[in-house]
């Protein structure tokens, strides 16, 4: 039985192969189900020989090019799985300095653990000598703090994770 | 010297300066929107700032974000390129109130300049040639007689309080002038309630010819000779040449000497160009630039001097490195501006560029912030590659631009290179001769043909 | 049984991998439940043997670069599926201009239809003056004839299919 | 003017001519190997011809194979590049038997140059100086104490049958002579069988100097200056620069002129190099190469001028496109080779190139026929590159240099880039303070380190 099957399955994934190769296509995919506990999933592809840039030419430009990734680190941005991109994410909406307290030595506006409201300053950007607090975008605990007090920050870069 | 410099700009001419930096030993940082992240001028500095998101305005036109930049890179001086905040005098003011050094000219002479009533008046005054006109309001008909008769036919007469053409005559001799003189007065005072109207020399095939100066803020300048800028698709400049067809040596000696003695007097600093309308071998000025201009390669190649190094050297108050006399031109240049549009509508065409491969060998200069690879993001201007090309004489320099633009490969979008080839078949390119009409008039015959 | 089962099952992959090999395929992907219990997944797939130069690059340089397609066409080889990989092909071994005949308006050395055996001289290559004999490589019919007489012909391009 | 170039090589040089024949409007004829099918020179010409297999011998050594591509392309000359069949005085007769011009000197003329006795001989009538010394074999002790005196101390002493250093010995000063010569004879004796040695002045650290001529063919040549190639491994040039560090204004003139007047008596005809060991202000001749170098760039830089196009010029029966007064020196250039090989041991690296990207911007140049997918093939020499910067002096050329070499990527492969990024850290480099052996022992010492 399992003989036949197998043979009817060679024929029908053979003509979905001269299918794909009379029409030009790259692929096909077929899902069947012949009876309840009878099923066929078939994918065909036939990939042209260029659709992708070589990845090394997006990777051996910049390790060519310029020593910047100790910048870029200077400035407050993390490389890999970035912050910036989970839920609960509070980035910079300027690139300034960042104060994690209104002063020097005072208590911080926030630590982790606690809750903040909507519109509670969770730190303050200093840019062109202006104060700008920064308010929870919205309500939640405060997860992480991704900054260092007085340390420079990008546009877009990620403060706090509040969730 | 400066010991690091922010680069308030993107594209080509970010890279430009940071080429400039790096020969020069000084540390250089990017500034750049969220849309530029991977953009070769990121790549390529020494440090990069993400300043914003993409729309410009929050982003490179950002005071703001561009003085914070760079004051958590610690950058003593900011070098604006071309375009956005480069002749912006306020955000001047702001970086000399930031204790930053601006690498061009001071406010007040970009505030100068900016104004283009201030700018002519400070021009005459330094016995630049301007166009002849009756300096105001004409009263009545016996002035505007008198006035024409002065500067000579054709004159234009334009409303004051006018724009866009409205209440603007042309007279093409003395008989046809009470007619002109009439029907614009009637015009501006239908159009903007003020029938006051002033008279100009009319130029019929103008040329547009730069001049490249440099002064170094203390009373010194030299001029650079000019460049012919003529070929223009709706005023923007879209291949440019030195040394100008039509200028020769004796022409070039007396209004580059002109020009100097001009921004030498005012004190001038840095890099300017005071662009010229030139007919019948006169000059006629229009505006000065207060910075580095897109098409400066070619006066670098005549020269062989690097005008971005001598913008930082001046700004951080070295002496210019040449001398006049110094100043020798070997050879011809090209540039030609190749944008990422759709012909023959010259439509944007951003997007991904599979494939980068410029062309090399003998006289053959590529600025481009491209790559394979690089995505080209849609806010920003089409400008993306400038070739330019030098050669022992100008037909050296053609044939030379006709095989580099066969060599290079910018594949996946389209560019305005087919147009290159297109000009060089014409007889008129060919033998240079050309005015600020002929693109315009070329191509629309081409649509139409 | 599980034997059995192997055995089919091989079978069936080897099926597919001549599948596709036949059909010019990179990939096939088959999910095969036969019963509740019992179900296959297999995904045969083929790469280009070498980390293909992308096809942008290949097709963007030529075509910026010279109109010299035309020029090889003029030196006697043909572009798509190359007839020189053919078996039986018998392809030049030096650069020059081919003559059919010993001389013009001779009887050509030999036609379609014909048996030649091994060191039968199939034409004439003239190189800087001198005509070289070109020996039938084995013996067999020969089943075309792929230059006119008195074209060029570069090293290696295909010049008959002797079968 | 000829209508069609067979340009009888491959790789940069190949493209270097297919360029100059796409500037001169004529068209151009790559010949290739199997082995080449994808190189950019077949890509870049008009027309391409395979020739033969991989291995040289059979394709680009091939004379029967070019001459046959010559004739099925109808081309009506034949340039050789560099290396290859470019000195092959056999090739050159048979070109010209073929009624196809060859571009470059006539066979009688390689031939002379290509034996070095001759060569020598020829240069010394032509008042060329070459390395003095005893013009044959030499008696007996007190002969050789007098021609030692006479052309100075260091003197070598070395056998006429001599070669591979054996029967070679080196006398400082007098006291030395007597020790030195009978080693040499006895050394000479027990390798050759035959003792006659011979005498020249030992020169212990001179430079690699040479000067680029140019000739007419009909008595006419000028010269174009020097380059200073000292820099060397294994006698294989490794970056070259002109002017050179060492050669003042009247040097030039005058080592020039000398050069100029010996080829124009001769009447050679095209581009030649006459290479010295230059020592104390002193030139001595070593030999003449009757083709293009490898780096002539650095003296198209250096003079604007277009040296292929003036070969084909001259070939073509033109005059010289240039006076010697025309020719003049505008700022200093740089060349580096780039080699496909791995340091520290320079291995051969062929392979995939997944990505090329040139450098660009003010006063780079890149000659290379690489582009982004090529995979070089292992059967031909390892220069890949060429990059040649210009500069306005010296010190701007370095860190042009520097800044360009930091911009170029080629990816999948090993070069030799890093070796330049370590010369340029290095103050005799920095200073121009470098002899023919200064890059060995660079390079042993840092194996050592």
């Amino acid at each position: 039985m399992s003989k036949d099957r197998n043979t009817a399955d060679v024929a029908f994934i053979k003509a979905l192969a001269e299918l794909l190769e009379a029409n030009n296509l790259t692929e096909i995919e077929v899902e069947r189900s012949y009876d309840e506990n009878d099923s066929l999933c078939v994918r065909v592809s036939k990939h042209a020989p260029q659709p992708v840039q070589p990845a090394p030419a997006a990777s051996a430009l910049p390790a060519a090019a310029a020593p910047a990734p100790a910048a870029q680190a200077a400035v407050g941005k993390g490389s890999g799985d970035d912050p910036a991109d989970l839920p609960g994410a509070v980035n910079s909406p300027m690139v300034g300095t960042a104060y994690l307290a209104a002063e020097p030595g005072a208590e911080p506006f926030v630590k982790i653990g606690d809750q903040v409201s909507v519109g509670q300053t969770l730190m303050i950007i200093e840019a062109m000598k202006t104060m700008n607090q920064i308010p929870a975008p919205h309500a939640g605990i405060v997860k992480r703090i991704l900054v260092e007090d007085g340390t420079p920050v990008e546009y877009g870069a990620p403060l706090m994770i509040v969730e | 010297m400066f010991r690091k410099i922010l680069i308030a700009n993107r594209g080509e001419i970010a890279l430009r300066v940071v080429r400039a930096c790096r020969e020069m030993g000084i540390k250089s940082v990017a500034v750049h929107s969220t849309a530029d992240s991977d953009a070769m001028h990121v790549r390529m500095a020494d440090e990069a700032i993400c300043i914003g998101p993409a729309p410009s305005v929050e982003s490179y036109l950002s005071v703001p974000a561009i003085i914070s930049a760079c004051e958590i890179s610690g950058a003593d001086a900011i070098h604006p390129g071309y375009g956005f905040l480069s002749e912006n005098a306020n955000f001047v003011q702001i970086v000399e109130d930031h204790d930053i050094t601006f690498i061009g000219p001071s406010a007040e002479h970009i505030r100068m300049m900016g104004d283009k009533i201030t700018a002519k008046e400070t021009m005459k005054a330094l016995g630049v040639p301007c166009v002849p006109g009756s300096d105001g309001g004409v009263a009545d008909l016996d002035a505007a007689r008198r006035i024409a008769g002065e500067i000579g036919y054709p004159v234009i007469i334009k409303a004051t309080a006018g724009g866009g053409g409205r209440g603007m005559k042309l007279a093409r001799d003395a008989a046809a002038l009470d007619n002109a003189f009439r029907g614009a007065r009637n015009e501006a005072k239908a159009a903007f309630g003020n029938d006051e109207v002033y008279i100009e020399k009319y130029l019929d095939t103008p040329r547009h010819i730069e001049i490249q100066v440099f002064g170094d803020g203390r009373g010194n300048a030299v001029h650079l000779g000019e460049r012919d800028c003529s070929l223009q698709r709706r005023h923007q400049k879209v291949l440019e040449e030195a040394p100008g067809p039509a200028i020769d040596e004796a022409t070039r000696a007396r209004i580059g000497a002109i020009c100097a003695e001009a921004v030498a007097k005012i004190g001038y600093r840095g890099a300017g160009t005071i662009e010229f309308l030139y007919e019948n071998g006169e000059f006629f000025f229009i505006e000065m630039n207060t910075r580095l201009q897109v098409e400066h390669p070619v006066t670098e190649a005549i020269f062989n001097v690097d005008l971005v190094r001598e913008q930082i050297r001046v700004a951080a108050g070295e002496p210019l490195s040449f001398t006049q006399d110094e100043l020798r031109i070997t050879g011809h240049a090209i540039e030609v501006r190749i944008n990422a549009e759709k012909l023959p509508n010259f439509s944007p065409c951003p997007g991904l560029v599979n494939t980068f491969h410029a062309p090399g060998g003998l006289g053959v200069r590529m600025d481009s912030a491209l790559y394979g690879g690089y995505r080209i993001p849609p806010y920003y201007d089409s400008l993306v590659a400038k070739l330019i090309v030098h050669g022992r004489d100008r037909p050296e320099a053609l044939a030379r631009l006709r095989r580099a633009l066969g060599e290079l490969i910018i594949d996946g979008i389209d560019t305005t290179v087919p147009l290159f080839f297109d000009l060089l078949e014409e007889h008129d390119i060919q033998r240079g001769d050309y005015t600020i009409h002929w693109l315009e008039k070329f191509l629309a015959e081409r649509l139409a043909g």
